[in-house]
């Protein structure tokens, strides 16, 4: 039996529901050397902001049991090269869907980038997982009445792209958080960015992060990532992507499962650049075994 | 190019204190200059553990590591026959087009392991380096017996002074007044910088950074240059002098 | 040279810093097949209750990538049997310091089990991850008013024996929750308890867990743990004890870099009984190999 | 008394479908009575994988086991010669001293592997057990040769009906009317239910749960029985009729 691995995000049809989450995929070329970028369900790029950004001093990256951290602290070109320089260039070799995904440290800028990019891509992600400078460096996304009103701005600022919310798990309650976003005027959730985790050396006596504290990612997180996904599910009506941990078919299904319409592999591309290769390829067999006929048919299965 | 391949292990043994020599059998096609480096998956560990090439084939390359950790110790206890998976043809290497007449090679520690490699290239485009190669102790040196072999002219510095001469390798390199018209060094960042501050001649500077992918996927690994961000693991390791921000 | 691995909270000495953390090590007798617990720098009991509890339903432990939840809910055979039962029973065979670990539905709940048992162990250690029944679930451990509440109460029922408050990992910014504890009079915290997390069994396509979701504990959380103590212990001047995957010797090093006067080893031991004794046993030589003399100089050092 | 041991594989081969028996050599002291289990560290997994003793000397057991997930996959994959790290002699296991002048074994799939070794017992104590023992189908059956190889007269049923009766083991128990004093029972749940609604003989059930521990630390197996909280990895697996609060 043929096998339906496709699923739908806001109209928008993926063949499968695998993509790269973003950071992990820079602007889409580096995997070009492994496979053909086509087969992914979508591709999501690196986080984009105003202006071009070095990121935060290095060492940015640590390794944890099934995990790492990162600090990296979105280095981009800039969301003006982004449109003039890596959307073409992506566009040579890439045929299918694209997701942005936006950053910003003040309202404005935020809308200001959604509003640049409208149009131009699939879906716009819009990542509050940043400090928000204005407001002292509280989160975006830790405050429910913060994070809707940068959803407000990113649809304000759009007439054309469907605009996801891209959640923080540093929350106390998660479904606080999506459902403000939906009321926002969201199209749809992701979740979840990194959880904040350290590292020190014990041999040097210090942080191994430069900058101490830094985003925890990889399959260490996957329960945290499942677990929120599948609260957030409940109780919101809007599509959700799921992120963190993903490493295996089997982890593509339950994520399904717990809800989501389709999902992000991070951390795993950048230890097994044939990850979402691996995965997508795995799919048709393992919904054999599981008697699964339409991938759809299992989101937010599981009661 | 890289390329993700299965390699078999065809020895691995101890050649300094802490320092083993493991050569591998597998597809090296992607492996071009010297200065490039591998990515390598080991069992229980989240991320890949960069090594340089110190030496290549089309079928076999040898790399040189030092235990310092438990990746390190892991692959140091690992079997001849058994395989491994590496992520090869990583990082720019060396460029040897830009060579002086009189070339340095300078390395100290593990790090000085892709010079090997390196000289091997230089000779074969006809020009002889001179190398200085620094290490801790005379129970830590290698490569000095290997690169003699190859006709190079090496001196040997250590801190204890327990062979060669006594102390870092820059001291010697500047104390002998050894000329040269152009370097490549490699070794620790610190040693990187007195090579830079020992004179302006031009030269290829290898650098070392924590890294995540190893093919420019993360950010992990990136570097402020002359001319913008650069990621070391792919528009690196190997910066030239003239974009480093000293 | 002799390694000194003695550390002490508020005033308790212990031989090491080293202990099981609560709900992994029964009342104290279930590993005395392995080892004698008298090597240990203390014994920490499973949570206990005003009333005896059976807690959830089963299955209640699901496994995770380096990692497993549990949703065994507290239970216990009640504060009055504890300490006319299992207490006697502990001190027949083990002669260190005892630390309880008090859980509660109600304020007035924890009060009356710290009275009961103050004077009788050496530390009481009030577990405030537990749901309020009071206030509609919310948790205790989620809001620092409702922390300091129940820390005011355990205080105001002790006079002997120093409250120590473990606080829970589920919130945006656990220094707020640390530091309203100690106005609050807490002697020390312990932190964390587990995270939430999930899972879900694909062939059957129904949470693992009766209960759905469930805590998080086990290596893969170790990074968090380490971030919030951390965080914690630059903001506070009463002692940290850590608790978050630890799983080896070098894991309660860095731990007390972070921050942590004594650390607290759980769910390794489900997977080795020898857990707490190997990692005692390893300390010196690790000490000696990272050239430090007295452990109690590592503690906060990490800047 | 539970133990944290080594064990050599001395044999591991597929027995039905899906399903291995596997022979460990080490210290088995601590396994006494037919019904314990053990628990065993797998590469690679969190917990460990709770396995009963189908048959037990003082210095090898024999386990069987069916491949339903990663775990018992990767145990089907171990080569002999290779090593396990083990924990052995847990739970209560069965008492045969209770058992009536005709008991009757009655076990399905993969969990009826303690039948074997109880049989043996009961034999050795001068009783001869019946049993019963239930498969989805031909190809998963297991245990019947062995157990009439002991003399023991044994009644197979498969749910197809593509060896011995065709059904349930409980149906066919009740169907033929078999005659028995007392029951020992292990197998899924719902198989144990059924046993246990067939007649008011007393007997002893063995039951399966999550586990985390395995020795009573953690308290995840909990089970409510008539005379309070038993934890099945400790109190149990087995219980007595009179305990079960169905
Ligand atoms: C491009 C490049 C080439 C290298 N070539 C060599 C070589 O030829 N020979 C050699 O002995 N060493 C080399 N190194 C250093 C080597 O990668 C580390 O010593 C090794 O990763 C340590 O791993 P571990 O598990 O033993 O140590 P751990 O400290 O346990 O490792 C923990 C983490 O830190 C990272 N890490 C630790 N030390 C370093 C370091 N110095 N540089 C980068 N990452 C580090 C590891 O990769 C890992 O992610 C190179 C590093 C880079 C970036
Ligand atoms: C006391 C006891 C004795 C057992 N004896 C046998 C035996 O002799 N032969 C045999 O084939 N099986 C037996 N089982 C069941 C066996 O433990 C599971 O089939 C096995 O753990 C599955 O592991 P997995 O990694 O292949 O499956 P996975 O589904 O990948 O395992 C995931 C997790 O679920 C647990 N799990 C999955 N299925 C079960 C189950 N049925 N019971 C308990 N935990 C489960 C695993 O231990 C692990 O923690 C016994 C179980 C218990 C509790
Ligand atoms: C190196 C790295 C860089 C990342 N950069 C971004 C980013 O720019 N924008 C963003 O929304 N998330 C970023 N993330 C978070 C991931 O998209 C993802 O949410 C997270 O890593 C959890 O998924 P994983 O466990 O599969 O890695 C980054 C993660 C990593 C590891
Ligand atoms: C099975 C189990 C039971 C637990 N019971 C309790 C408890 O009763 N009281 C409590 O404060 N914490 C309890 N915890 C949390 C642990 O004490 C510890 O905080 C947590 O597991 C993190 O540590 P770890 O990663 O080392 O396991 C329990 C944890 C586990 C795994
Ligand atoms: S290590 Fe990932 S970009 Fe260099
Ligand atoms: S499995 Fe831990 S008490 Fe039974």
């Amino acid at each position: 039996m043929v096998r339906n691995t496709q699923v739908s995000l806001c109209g928008i049809k993926l063949k499968n529901p695998v993509m790269p989450a973003s950071g992990v995929y820079g602007f889409g070329g580096e995997y070009r050397d492994f496979y053909d970028p086509n087969i992914l369900g979508a591709v999501v790029l690196k986080g984009t902001t105003a202006r071009p950004r070095f990121g935060n001093p290095t060492p940015r990256v640590a390794e944890c049991t099934s995990g790492m951290l990162n600090s990296v602290g979105l280095q981009n070109p800039g969301i003006d090269a982004v449109i003039s320089q890596e959307l073409p260039r992506l566009r040579e070799f890439y045929h299918g869907p694209v997701i942005a995904n936006i950053s910003g440290f003040s309202v404005e800028e935020y809308a200001s980038c959604c509003g640049k990019i409208d149009g131009l891509v699939d879906i716009i992600e819009v990542n509050i997982s940043c400090p928000n400078v204005e407001r002292g460096g509280m989160g975006f996304g830790t405050d429910p009445e913060l994070a809707a009103e940068v959803t407000r701005a990113a649809k304000g600022a759009t007439a054309k792209t469907p605009v996801f919310v891209k959640l923080s798990p540093n929350v106390a309650d998660i479904t606080e958080i999506g459902i403000a976003c939906q009321e926002a005027g969201a199209d749809g959730l992701t979740l979840i960015n990194t959880l904040l985790g350290m590292r020190i050396d014990i041999r040097t006596k210090t942080p191994v992060l430069a900058n101490k504290i830094g985003g925890f990612s990889g399959s260490a997180i996957f329960p945290v990532a499942l677990r929120m996904v599948y609260e957030v599910s409940r109780v919101v009506h809007i599509p959700v992507i799921g992120v963190g941990g993903i490493s295996k078919a089997e982890d593509v299904i339950e994520m399904m499962m717990a809800g989501a319409t389709a999902v992000q592999v991070g951390s795993e591309n950048l230890r097994d650049p044939m990850a979402c290769y691996r995965i997508i390829e795995k799919l048709p067999n393992l919904m054999e075994k599981l008697n699964i006929e339409n991938l759809v048919d299992i989101i937010n299965i599981a009661e | 190019m890289s390329k993700l391949c299965r390699f078999d292990i065809l020895e691995n043994r101890q050649v300094a204190k802490d320092t083993y020599s493991i050569v591998l059998f597998g597809d090296c096609s992607s492996v071009t200059r010297p200065g490039q480096f591998v990515n390598i998956a080991l069992e229980g560990h989240y991320l890949r553990r960069p090594l340089s090439v110190c030496r290549a084939s089309t079928e076999s390359m040898t790399l040189v590591y030092k235990v310092v950790g438990s990746g390190t110790y892991q692959l140091s206890q690992r079997k001849p026959g058994t395989g491994l998976d590496i992520l090869t043809g990583l990082g720019n290497g060396f460029d040897i087009t830009e060579s002086g007449e009189n070339p340095l090679l300078i390395g100290g520690g593990a790090g000085a392991a892709p010079l090997f490699w390196l000289a091997e290239k230089l000779i074969e485009a006809g020009i002889m380096p001179r190398a200085a190669i620094g290490f801790n102790s005379a129970d830590e040196v290698f490569l000095a017996a290997e690169l003699a072999q190859l006709g190079v002219p090496v001196t040997v510095s250590t801190l204890d002074g327990s062979m060669g001469a006594r102390g870092l390798v820059t001291d010697t390199v500047g104390r002998i007044g050894l000329k040269y018209d152009y370097v490549f060094a490699c070794g620790p960042e610190p040693m990187l910088r007195a090579v830079y501050g020992l004179s302006e001649v031009d030269g290829q500077y290898s650098f070392e950074e924590r890294m995540a992918c190893g093919f420019g996927a993360c950010m992990g690994c990136s570097c402020e240059t002359k001319y913008g961000p650069k990621r070391l693991c792919k528009e690196g390791p190997v910066l030239r002098r003239g974009e480093i921000k000293w």
